[in-house]
């Protein structure tokens, strides 16, 4: 008989596995992206497919640099899932290029200099949606009206090309919009009130739709909203994150519109517009970046939320989730180290229990 | 009271003293790989940094400006700056020896951290009154203090990793702080000054 | 509120305080209806003195010696260590070392004994009545008979019996979760011997000295649940089957205390402190021959069981057995296993070769393909929790993963390592299939070879000190032996003097020794 | 110009005070620390360290000449002491470099005539035996300082690892499948 394997136990093991996770979360997403690829056509699936291919490519790449198995990690789905969130949050007209460099940041800075998978500090697609958006501040805020498949107003795949490879055609323009964050902040910027602003773009069913302009997979509140139920409920993620985010944004915004329902906008438009909805189940729930006790992944998620609302409200971006993602990421170690469970016989601070004479059954 | 405000929040955050006006990188690549060090280093640094902003500031405006010897400012401030570090370091290591220890080269270097005389100065350059003096250094600190320890718990962390050779040590933690310096990009805007 | 309804509540919260544990699959059914069958003799017996946690024993038989069925045969050596004893008759063949039932397979100390075939007994046990005799008789007697805790941690029990000197003991929990999978011999027993246990388990009560017993039964075994509540008056003080949830590592006993209890053990300190004594059910089954019937432990009950196996049953073997024969009786292996395992899955010890013993502690022969090992490639730690959700002793595993992985034990002892009972919890769980618990006992093992070190250093001092004291009394000695031999010289020449002029006087002699 | 520099005295000698004042307000003793350095050392003076006994080896420490790591009978536990006794910077805790496997010598019985010259020389009395008879090692005692290998005659004692036995077996660390078979 050939020696059996000597290691030391459990010598049996559940079924739960990397590839699993990724293969689940990718599945959660699939109704918003199609969702996506329905409102903004072939350019967005152009896009989309850009993304996702310099990943994975940029993935073999840095994995045959550090002379790993490519094929074996690669088929962990960890580079596919990146670059599909990445391509969520791209303008969905956005040409190819914005993909490609966004998927060399994701990969390249935001993943492989600190080792592959599991070692990033720094959520990868946020670290390159936050780099496009500080270096690249006009291609990735040109929103277009949704123009669904197939309808009159659509691009067909020639056009299609020419919006995502080459030039774009001149009557883009027509079509382009601002999103519902970016035309409110302009507008109160230019000194006008909400009540006046609002019923240009605020129809909540229509947010609530993914039928506004916006990112490719963004836009629908409710379809983002399902796919996150699912995740939950396949016990991928705890409810933790995703209800602190949304909680503490609900809380902050509800607050400022109790106090002045002209400056800030109500909470509903809050949750049901930009990122956040997105932000609160498929970015912050990211195990590699997010805190791992549950009390920890409260204080991550509420940070999120409340930064979220406070950089919309008052900061020059449009969109905060990108950086409130990175600063929450960034502060994920301390919480970690800060919010360790109790340890079985111990106290919280770590000394044994003290024996109660009264506790005897 | 809201101008206080606004000065400790722009200091401390918007134009944080380290990743957005990128003064005091020495202590923060230095002190920077254990946390509780760099709590220590923090705080030490918050100590000299709001006592040599209103120092100075008394300096410039009892001493140098009424004598008309603006042109000793640099001189008289890294005087003054070098004289709380040299007290900050005896109390120290009387206080807590650990501290000490474990702040090692650093505390002393205080004394050159570019963000002390760079509040001080800034300070004089935009006619700060004393309490805004006080409040600018004491935010600036916390800014700084804030990021230390973020940055720290960070490095903590990539100390574990299995980051490949060539980003091992300080190219991981020179990434890590650009990606953190960008992420406080995200406070731009918050107050306009 | 009352006070007595508030603790009620808290003693039903949740198993582990809410927390912890994991439902792996249990495959009890390939053995579980299978009756506890006696093997035969078997050709050779290998009896290592090392069968449990303490001092190795001192063999008391020379190679060549006959010896008889259940006869001392290593003597217990200091406060913490058992006695071993010939399973069967027949000659000692061998006293030395033999490969341990171990994954090192490094030698232990073993005495080997051929059987003659006729099983003879030799003297038993002295007599002793449990109804009349004194706890320190019986835990004197259960001392005699070698019996260690049989769920594998073999911690002697005597030693456990005599816990009711430094504390007041209230309670005696029997294990019976069995939460390993595959495991059933504990079930077996149960439904088998339940009349036995019972008496067992009331001989136990009476040496404690406990108001109360509570045997803990996990809920997929009903029969043994009801078995064993069939025999509760018949131990004598008030006694109960408490059914907990099925819920693995549910017979760790700090965690089993909580359990039925509600209590919460301190880190580093006894369930004895609470009052509580938890004890194996097969112990109590070994206590209950060896007060009756005077038979030291030379047998127990294990399961035999695995995919790899032919026929997975329950067996009751000698000591010493060699697995191989073990296996040979149950059909033999079918092909190559994944892993051969002695004890459970979850935190038993895989083994090199088949020829090697079972002791005392082993409580199960597992033979596993890989169907049920489940073994993938490892892949980095994606920081999913998935540990820590599961771990019952509230500990990060991938954290002091992490800090082992990097060489710093310091930190992960700071964060909790040595709470960590290597229940395997966290292992079975983690998605990217991470050795975590061989990391723990990796650096549990650098740790006490640290302080090992430490100690010796304490103990090259004292050596050194003892050194250094023989050797300045060697220079003093020398140095008077000159010195005498000095004044020797000088008292003769003297002497030669005094016979030239005899009017001197002698002087004193000692006046010099003492410089 | 006689302001500026009055100025700058003032300011000199004001802070001057002020640090005077503090210097001796915070004023630390700071205890010789050989003494306390050599009482950690095992004193056997096996001159492993390459200093001269224990004592010196206690000095160059002190002074900084020599790492906390220098005493191998030691080990890693007297090496965290005196980093915490000089401040300096602690040796890793499971790193392979640090703690290596510890040596203990072996005596080939073929070769040894029994002069006891090891005998007589070991520092912590861990060879047993008499004049004319065998000598053997007490594996538990030995530091390993060599100094029987060199007194040895006839070249009977070599240094090895310490063996492997259950008492001290450890599971090696995941990823190191060499210790596995050991």
């Amino acid at each position: 008989m050939t020696a059996p394997l000597i290691i030391s136990g459990p010598h049996t093991h559940s079924k739960f596995s990397v590839t699993e996770t990724m293969i689940a979360v990718m599945l959660c997403l699939t109704p918003a992206t199609a969702l996506g690829f329905y409102m903004f056509g072939l350019p967005a699936i152009l896009l989309f497919a850009v993304t996702i291919a310099s990943a994975l490519l940029f993935e073999a790449l840095c994995l045959a640099l550090a002379a790993r198995p490519v094929g074996r990690a690669l088929s962990d789905g960890s580079a596919i899932l990146t670059g599909w969130i990445l391509a969520m949050t791209l303008p969905p007209w956005a040409p190819w290029w914005i993909g490609t460099v966004g998927a060399f940041i994701a990969i390249v800075l935001g993943k492989h200099v600190y080792g592959g998978l599991g070692q990033n500090p720094f959520n990868p697609a946020m670290v390159a949606r936050a780099m496009l958006l500080v270096a690249l501040p006009v291609p990735m805020t040109m929103w277009v009206l949704p123009a669904p498949l197939l309808s009159p107003g659509a691009p067909d795949l020639g056009a299609a090309l020419a919006i995502t490879f080459g030039t774009p055609p001149a009557d883009i323009d027509s079509v382009s919009a601002a999103s519902t964050l970016g035309h409110v902040g302009a507008a109160l910027d230019g000194g006008r009130t909400l009540d006046r602003i609002l019923p240009e773009t605020f129809d909540l069913h229509r947010l609530f739709f993914g039928n506004v302009p916006g990112s490719m997979g963004e836009t629908s509140a409710l379809l983002l909203l399902v796919g996150g139920v699912f995740l939950a409920a396949m016990r991928i993620i705890r409810l933790n994150i995703p209800l602190a985010v949304l909680g503490s944004a609900a809380a902050l915004s509800g607050l400022l519109h109790l106090i002045d329902p002209g400056q800030f906008p109500s909470p509903l438009w809050h949750l049901s517009s930009g990122a956040l909805m997105f932000c609160a189940f498929f970015i912050a729930t990211d195990y590699v970046t997010s805190p791992v006790s549950g009390v920890g992944q409260l204080i991550y998620g509420a940070g999120i939320g409340l930064l979220v609302v406070v950089i919309r409200t008052w900061g020059s971006f449009p969109e905060g989730v990108a950086f409130a993602v990175l600063l929450m990421n960034a502060c994920t170690p301390l919480i970690d180290t800060y919010t360790r469970p109790r340890i079985f016989g111990r106290d919280r601070r770590g000394r044994p229990l003290k024996i109660d004479e009264g506790d005897a059954p | 009271m809201q101008d206080y405000l606004v000065i400790l929040l722009s200091t401390a955050l918007v134009n944080n003293v380290v990743l957005v006006k990128f003064l005091g990188l020495c202590p923060f690549m230095g002190v920077s790989r254990k946390t509780d060090a760099a709590l220590g280093m923090g705080f030490a640094t918050t100590f000299v940094l709001t006592l040599a902003a209103a120092a100075s500031w008394c300096v410039e405006t009892l001493l140098l400006v009424p004598l008309g010897l603006e042109f000793l400012r640099i001189l008289s401030f890294i005087l003054v700056i070098a004289g709380i570090v040299q007290f900050t370091e005896a109390a120290i290591r009387k206080i807590s020896p650990t501290l000490y220890r474990a702040l090692g080269i650093y505390l002393p270097l205080i004394t050159t951290n570019c963000a002390v005389l760079g509040v001080a100065l800034l300070n004089i350059q935009q006619g700060h009154s004393f309490a805004e003096s006080l409040l600018y250094g004491f935010g600036s600190a916390a800014g700084f203090t804030l990021v230390l320890v973020i940055f720290a718990g960070l490095r903590e962390r990539l100390a574990r990793l299995d980051v490949p050779a060539p980003f091992q040590g300080a190219p991981i933690a020179f990434v890590t702080a650009g990606l953190l310096s960008m992420a406080f990009m995200g406070f731009a805007g918050l107050v306009s000054q | 509120m009352s006070l007595i309804s508030l603790s009620a509540l808290r003693r039903t919260a949740g198993a582990f305080a809410g927390r912890g544990g994991i439902h792996p699959e249990t495959r009890k059914y390939l053995s579980a209806d299978s009756p506890i069958e006696a093997m035969p003799l078997p050709s050779i017996l290998r009896v290592p003195l090392q069968q449990h946690i303490g001092a190795e024993a001192v063999p008391v038989v020379a190679r060549g010696d006959q010896v008889l069925k259940g006869q001392l045969i290593g003597k217990a050596r200091g406060p913490v260590s058992a006695n071993v004893h010939a399973p069967t008759s027949g000659k000692v063949i061998a006293v030395g070392y033999f490969a341990a039932p171990h994954p090192s397979g490094l030698p232990v100390s073993t005495i080997t004994i051929r059987p003659d075939g006729a099983d003879r007994w030799g003297a038993r046990l002295p007599r002793l009545v449990p109804e009349q005799a004194t706890p320190d008789e019986i835990a004197d007697h259960v001392k005699q008979a070698g019996i260690v805790g049989m769920g594998g941690a073999t911690f002697p029990s005597a030693v456990k019996l005599d816990l009711r000197k430094r504390f007041a003991l209230k309670t005696l929990i029997i294990n019976g979760a069995e939460c390993e999978p595959y495991l059933t011999c504990d079930d077996r027993l149960m439904r088998e011997f339940s009349e036995e246990l019972a008496d067992g388990i009331a001989i136990m009560a009476r040496a404690l000295g406990v108001e109360q017993v509570i045997v803990a039964i996990e809920s997929n075994k009903p029969q043994a649940i009801e078995a064993m509540q069939r025999r509760m008056l018949a131990i004598g003080c008030p006694a109960r089957v408490t059914r907990v949830p099925t819920l693995y590592p549910m017979g760790s006993e700090k965690h089993l205390v909580q359990a039925v209890t509600g209590l919460e053990t301190p880190a580093r300190a006894l369930t004895a402190e609470l009052g509580v004594v938890v004890h194996n059910a097969a112990t109590a089954y070994a206590v209950h021959l060896a007060l009756r019937y005077g038979e030291p432990l030379i047998s127990r009950v294990l399961t035999v069981s695995g995919f790899g196996v032919t026929r997975p049953a329950n067996v009751k073997v000698l000591i010493g057995t060699l697995v191989a024969e073990i296996l040979d009786h149950c059909g033999g292996l079918d092909g190559t296993p994944d892993r051969l395992l002695l004890g459970g899955p979850m935190m038993g010890l895989p083994i090199r070769s088949q020829r090697v013993p079972v002791i005392k502690g082993t409580n199960g022969i597992l033979a596993l393909q890989k169907s049920e090992t489940r073994r993938h490639r490892e892949m980095p730690c994606i920081r999913c929790g998935g540990c820590i959700k599961v771990c019952p002793c509230g500990l990060m595993p991938m954290e002091m993963h992490g800090m082992i992985q990097a060489g710093d034990l310091d930190k992960a002892v700071d964060i909790g390592l040595l709470d960590c009972v290597a229940c395997g919890s966290c292992s079975f769980n983690c998605p990217s299939n991470i050795q975590l618990v061989q990391s723990f006992n990796y650096a549990k093992g650098r740790l006490a070879f640290q302080q090992s070190q430490k100690h010796q250093q304490e103990e090259t001092k004292r050596l050194a000190e003892t050194r250094k004291a023989r050797m300045d009394a060697i220079a003093e000695a020398k140095r008077q032996a000159m010195a005498r031999r000095k004044a020797e010289m000088a008292a003769r020449k003297k002497r030669e003097a005094e016979t030239e002029t005899p009017a001197v006087p002698a002087p004193a002699p000692t006046a010099e020794r003492t410089g | 110009m006689i302001e500026a520099v009055a100025t700058m005295s003032a300011l000199g000698l004001g802070l001057g005070t002020i640090l005077g004042v503090a210097a001796r307000r915070f004023h630390v003793e700071t205890p010789p620390i050989v003494d306390e350095i050599e009482a950690q050392l095992p004193g056997t003076n096996c001159g492993q360290c390459g200093f001269p006994g224990c004592r010196g080896a206690a000095e160059a420490v002190a002074e900084g000449a020599a790492p906390v790591t220098l005493c191998p009978p030691g080990g890693r536990e007297v090496a965290v002491t005196l980093a915490e006794i000089t401040g300096a910077e602690p040796p890793g805790s499971g790193g392979t470099g640090q703690d290596a496997e510890p040596v203990v010598a072996f005596i080939f019985e073929d070769h040894c005539t029994g002069c006891t010259k090891c005998f007589k020389r070991c520092p912590t009395d861990a060879i047993i035996g008499a004049a004319k008879q065998i000598h053997t090692v007490v594996n538990d005692a030995c530091i390993g300082c060599d100094a029987c290998v060199a007194v040895c005659p006839t070249e009977a004692i070599i240094l090895r690892t310490k063996p492997r036995t259950l008492r001290n077996w450890h599971w090696p660390k995941p990823g190191t499948p060499a210790d596995a078979t050991l």
